[in-house]
């Protein structure tokens, strides 16, 4: 079991008050806070090994450059990336999946062919579609949900077929909380040909990946969800795909040859990495996966799976109160959607936030989804490893003086 | 800002009246607002004869904070011309700036002066103002000289 | 005068031995330490008030946002900028010339269109216009220098002319050390219907910018090397330009309305800014400027200039050493380049940094230069505000030694 | 590594050596190497013959480093069929990655041992390595089935 108590020492973040009250953080889908070893990594290189990485000769160059690709030897281990050649830095998730939708999409994707995304993706993995489908003259089709907010796979099957040229999915919604299964629906489009992009920004921090496994032919994530800084995230592709793809950021580090009409390219993971990189965050990143490597993913699920449990069985005693998921705990990731009859997920939002609690109120960047589940919007709960049951306790206690504030008799 | 002065009877009593919001048959001017940060969407439809609102009502999606202010601005606003609306709005808009110190000019926005305090709880500005920003907008859109 | 000592001090990187010695760091141009006020207000964030902005409506959401367009506000100021719709943050300099590049030059270059360009320019304010030109049907031309490495006024404006849709320039050449007269040159292009694009990475750093003086349609420059953090770099873009422009990257954030296949998108800045940003980059930016505007221009400018002046009289008198660049206090900045007969620039690098020096060897990003200047690469020293006269003593005195150990004579 | 160490008077030696530094009329393989963080630049030409290096020469820019290992690799594959050519570089690598134990395999790669401590400079493994990267592709794009 988690030792919870030393867990939520390590956050500094986690130690204070909000309008009086301790912080009870549940938003942690947006983002998660930083451990202190995290915090420390990230000063450590900036006051002893800070420099430009690459093309350096002096001592804090090759730190820096060392440094950076321990990171991504760190990353490449984490997901299970059969090479280092296949893990490019960028700045989140969404830059990642623009960087596939720009690079691969636009150079591969022919005027007839269908874009396959699901009716859950965030707006990272949607509008960047509909632009290449837009630019291209594809189709951009959606697998859309049963009740029960899972995927149909027998209608998935008529969606996907030979003319999907790529079908982008997470693995997990930020809007439901839904654990899509992911390797059948991969398995079956790549039966059909397609490429297959996965969006793991919402399953990385909380499931052990394996791309390998996974069969993921691109797979993006973002290390601020993952206890890591902003301004970092990952891109793998197989090196199959990256290797032939165009550059799409183009700048220094990128480039072999220069010449003031032409420019060939460096190699990969390079070829893809623009400009100064963010090496800090690199290191964060790295610094994180140690951190949760440390703890293990055995005790991370466990903890995690008995608060969705706990949570889903006692938000489900709250009057009015309805959950916008599955409630079946072996489909479902620690991310908890509800609205509140009568209530407007922001006025919720303003009313715990006085007992200091953070949720989320909104269409989480997933529009698409709130239309066709007409709702305007939800509220969402998000746990980390470091969240605790008496959180749940107090989120409760609040959610049950909502409607009270809001003029109702009950 | 504590929970009981954002929720006042009278926010609550508006937020809830369904008397402004309707759907205006003749309807001359039909501006919708939306606010991608919080998902608030609201249409404000106004008919205007000779310059003066003869009557507006809104429809739409929103918090209590946004319903309620859009509520109380569909009250004051009927019956003035669009000068007099215009001077309103940036009345409100000063007001949640904190940039009016004229009790007098305050008093103006009658009831709309419950979000005189908004400013100390900065998530709920943006529904408190989403609908003097739309209204504006249709004005401006009818008289684009001005 | 600058208070030395104190500002050293408050550098923690500055304090370290590097192979035994006391390091002397000159590789600013590349990237900069971070003041201890910097590394404060970055942690001080992530343990107070980090939460992901936007959209959130609990505390630490609302926290984040504020910090964020604080930030953004500070920037604003410290280049002058009209408004704050007009400050795009971005990852660095690089990915802030290929937005530009990317939404409006392929919006806009028309086929028989001319983009000019200097010679001198770094890979990523050429590398994306020369993709540009080549998707374009446009041409790609370029500003030759002078002997004296300057830019020659007359020869410029036959190659600027009414053809010239795009002129992207730096202001402060960063193999070179060399400043251009931006204002006149900018003047004439405007006068030819030009859109200017100016590169501030090196500039920022030691010069007050203006972009409004300027007259800027478009300005960039990374965090970096402004003695923030890495992962954050700004554009300024005119909001005449950018409010017509397509957006670049897309998802979260950006949008306005998504619908299944149709998405509207979001207001200045923000319609540039997809993703989650780099909230802590901001910050740190933001404390950076506020580090920079306690001490002042002119102090900076004078202390730098004086090390300038120092490191050029004694840099000419180290036997077989040529320095690649103006000689002429006015026209350059703290970046000198030089050669060092018969000794590759690498192997001077290896040696200096026995003595602790940092110093950067190679084509600075400037292959075409590098060409043009027929050099394979150079030496480039570069100062920053903390750098002393001991420094270059230091630097001069191991300089003296490098063809002794490559065995020369003397 | 000390700087005596690296900038030995073999290597100093090599580095300016002008007999390798040429070019070969009768080249039968042309190949270049780049490291682009760097700048290093050199040129291989190979004069094959019935598998066998008849002749080898380099051009081209770089560090005394690169330029010494060139020319020290030049000196050991004359006369070398293309799989004891292979066969050197491998060790030659391996040594650069402290992978091989014996003495006797290093001993094959003669004056180029000058590098078994590379290692210890991260910043100049590039250098040293380059010429064999490029050899071991132009060996290959020979023997395109090997
Ligand atoms: C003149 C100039 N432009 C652009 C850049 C690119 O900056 P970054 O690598 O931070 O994107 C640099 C820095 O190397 C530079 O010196
Ligand atoms: C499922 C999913 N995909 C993509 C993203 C985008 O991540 P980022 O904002 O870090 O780019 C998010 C986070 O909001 C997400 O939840």
């Amino acid at each position: 079991m988690l030792d919870i108590e030393t867990i939520r020492s390590e956050f500094p973040a986690l130690g204070q008050n909000v309008n009086g009250k301790p912080l009870v953080y549940l938003d942690n889908a947006a983002t998660t806070q930083m451990p202190v070893g995290v915090l420390e990594a990230v000063r450590n290189y900036k006051e002893r090994f800070n420099g430009n990485p690459h093309r350096g000769s002096h001592y804090l160059s090759v730190k820096a450059t060392m440094l950076l690709e321990e990171a991504r030897t760190k990353v490449a281990k984490f997901i299970n990336s059969p090479s280092t050649k296949e893990v490019v830095f960028t700045k989140n998730a969404t830059e990642a999946l623009n960087l596939v939708a720009y690079s691969y999409g636009l150079s591969s994707i022919q005027s007839g062919d269908e874009i396959v995304i699901c009716i859950s993706e965030h707006h990272s993995n949607l509008v960047p579609w509909q632009r290449v489908a837009g630019l291209k003259g594809a189709t951009l089709r959606y697998l859309y949900l049963t009740e029960e907010y899972e995927i149909d796979l027998e209608r998935a099957k008529q969606i996907i077929n030979e003319k999907t040229a790529v079908l982008a999915i997470a693995v997990m919604s930020n809007a439901l909380g839904t654990i899509y299964p992911i390797e059948k629906i991969v398995d079956y489009a790549h039966n059909q040909g397609a490429v297959v992009v996965i969006d793991g920004a919402q399953s990385v921090p909380h499931l052990k990946t394996d791309v390998q496994k996974l069969n993921a032919d691109f797979f993006v994530f973002s290390g601020h969800k993952l206890f890591a800084p902003m301004g970092i995230g990952v891109l793998y592709g197989k090196e199959s795909f990256l290797k032939d793809m165009p550059p799409f950021l183009m700048g220094g580090e990128m480039v072999e040859y220069v010449t003031e009409q032409e420019t060939s390219f460096n190699e990969l993971p390079h070829k893809f990495e623009a400009g100064t990189p963010n090496v800090e965050g690199a290191v964060g990143l790295g610094a994180a996966i140690d951190y949760l490597s440390e703890i293990g993913w055995e005790k991370i699920t466990e903890h995690e799976k008995s608060l969705t449990k706990y949570a889903l069985e006692k938000l489900s005693e709250v009057q009015y109160l309805k959950i916008i998921g599955s409630k079946n705990l072996e489909k479902r990731g620690p991310v908890i959607s509800f609205t509140l009859e009568g209530c407007h997920p922001h006025d919720i939002s303003t009313i715990v936030d006085m007992d200091g609690i953070a949720l989320r109120a909104g269409h989480h960047c997933a529009q698409p989804l709130m239309n066709y589940l007409q709702l305007p919007s939800t509220s969402r709960v998000s746990f980390s490893l470091y969240n605790t049951k008496e959180e749940i306790d107090i989120l409760v206690e609040s959610l049950s003086k909502v409607r009270g504030w809001l003029g109702y008799e009950s | 800002m504590s929970l009981s002065s954002l929720y006042t009877e009278l926010i609550l009593e508006h937020s809830r009246n369904c008397e402004n919001k309707r759907n205006l048959e003749c309807a001359t001017c039909t501006k919708r607002g939306y606010n991608p940060s919080c998902g608030d969407d609201i249409t404000i439809e106004l008919m205007m004869e000779e310059g003066k609102v003869i009557d507006a009502a809104f429809s739409g999606d929103g918090c209590a904070i946004s319903q309620a202010s859009t509520s109380m601005m569909i009250d004051l606003i009927k019956g003035r011309t669009s000068e007099e609306v215009q001077k309103l709005v940036q009345i409100f808009l000063g007001m949640i700036k904190k940039e009016i110190e004229k009790e007098e000019d305050l008093d103006l926005l009658e009831e709309a002066i419950a979000f005189q305090n908004i400013s100390n709880m900065p998530a709920r500005v943006k529904c408190a103002v989403l609908a003097w920003h739309t209204l504006i907008q249709a004005i401006e859109e009818l008289n684009p000289q001005s």
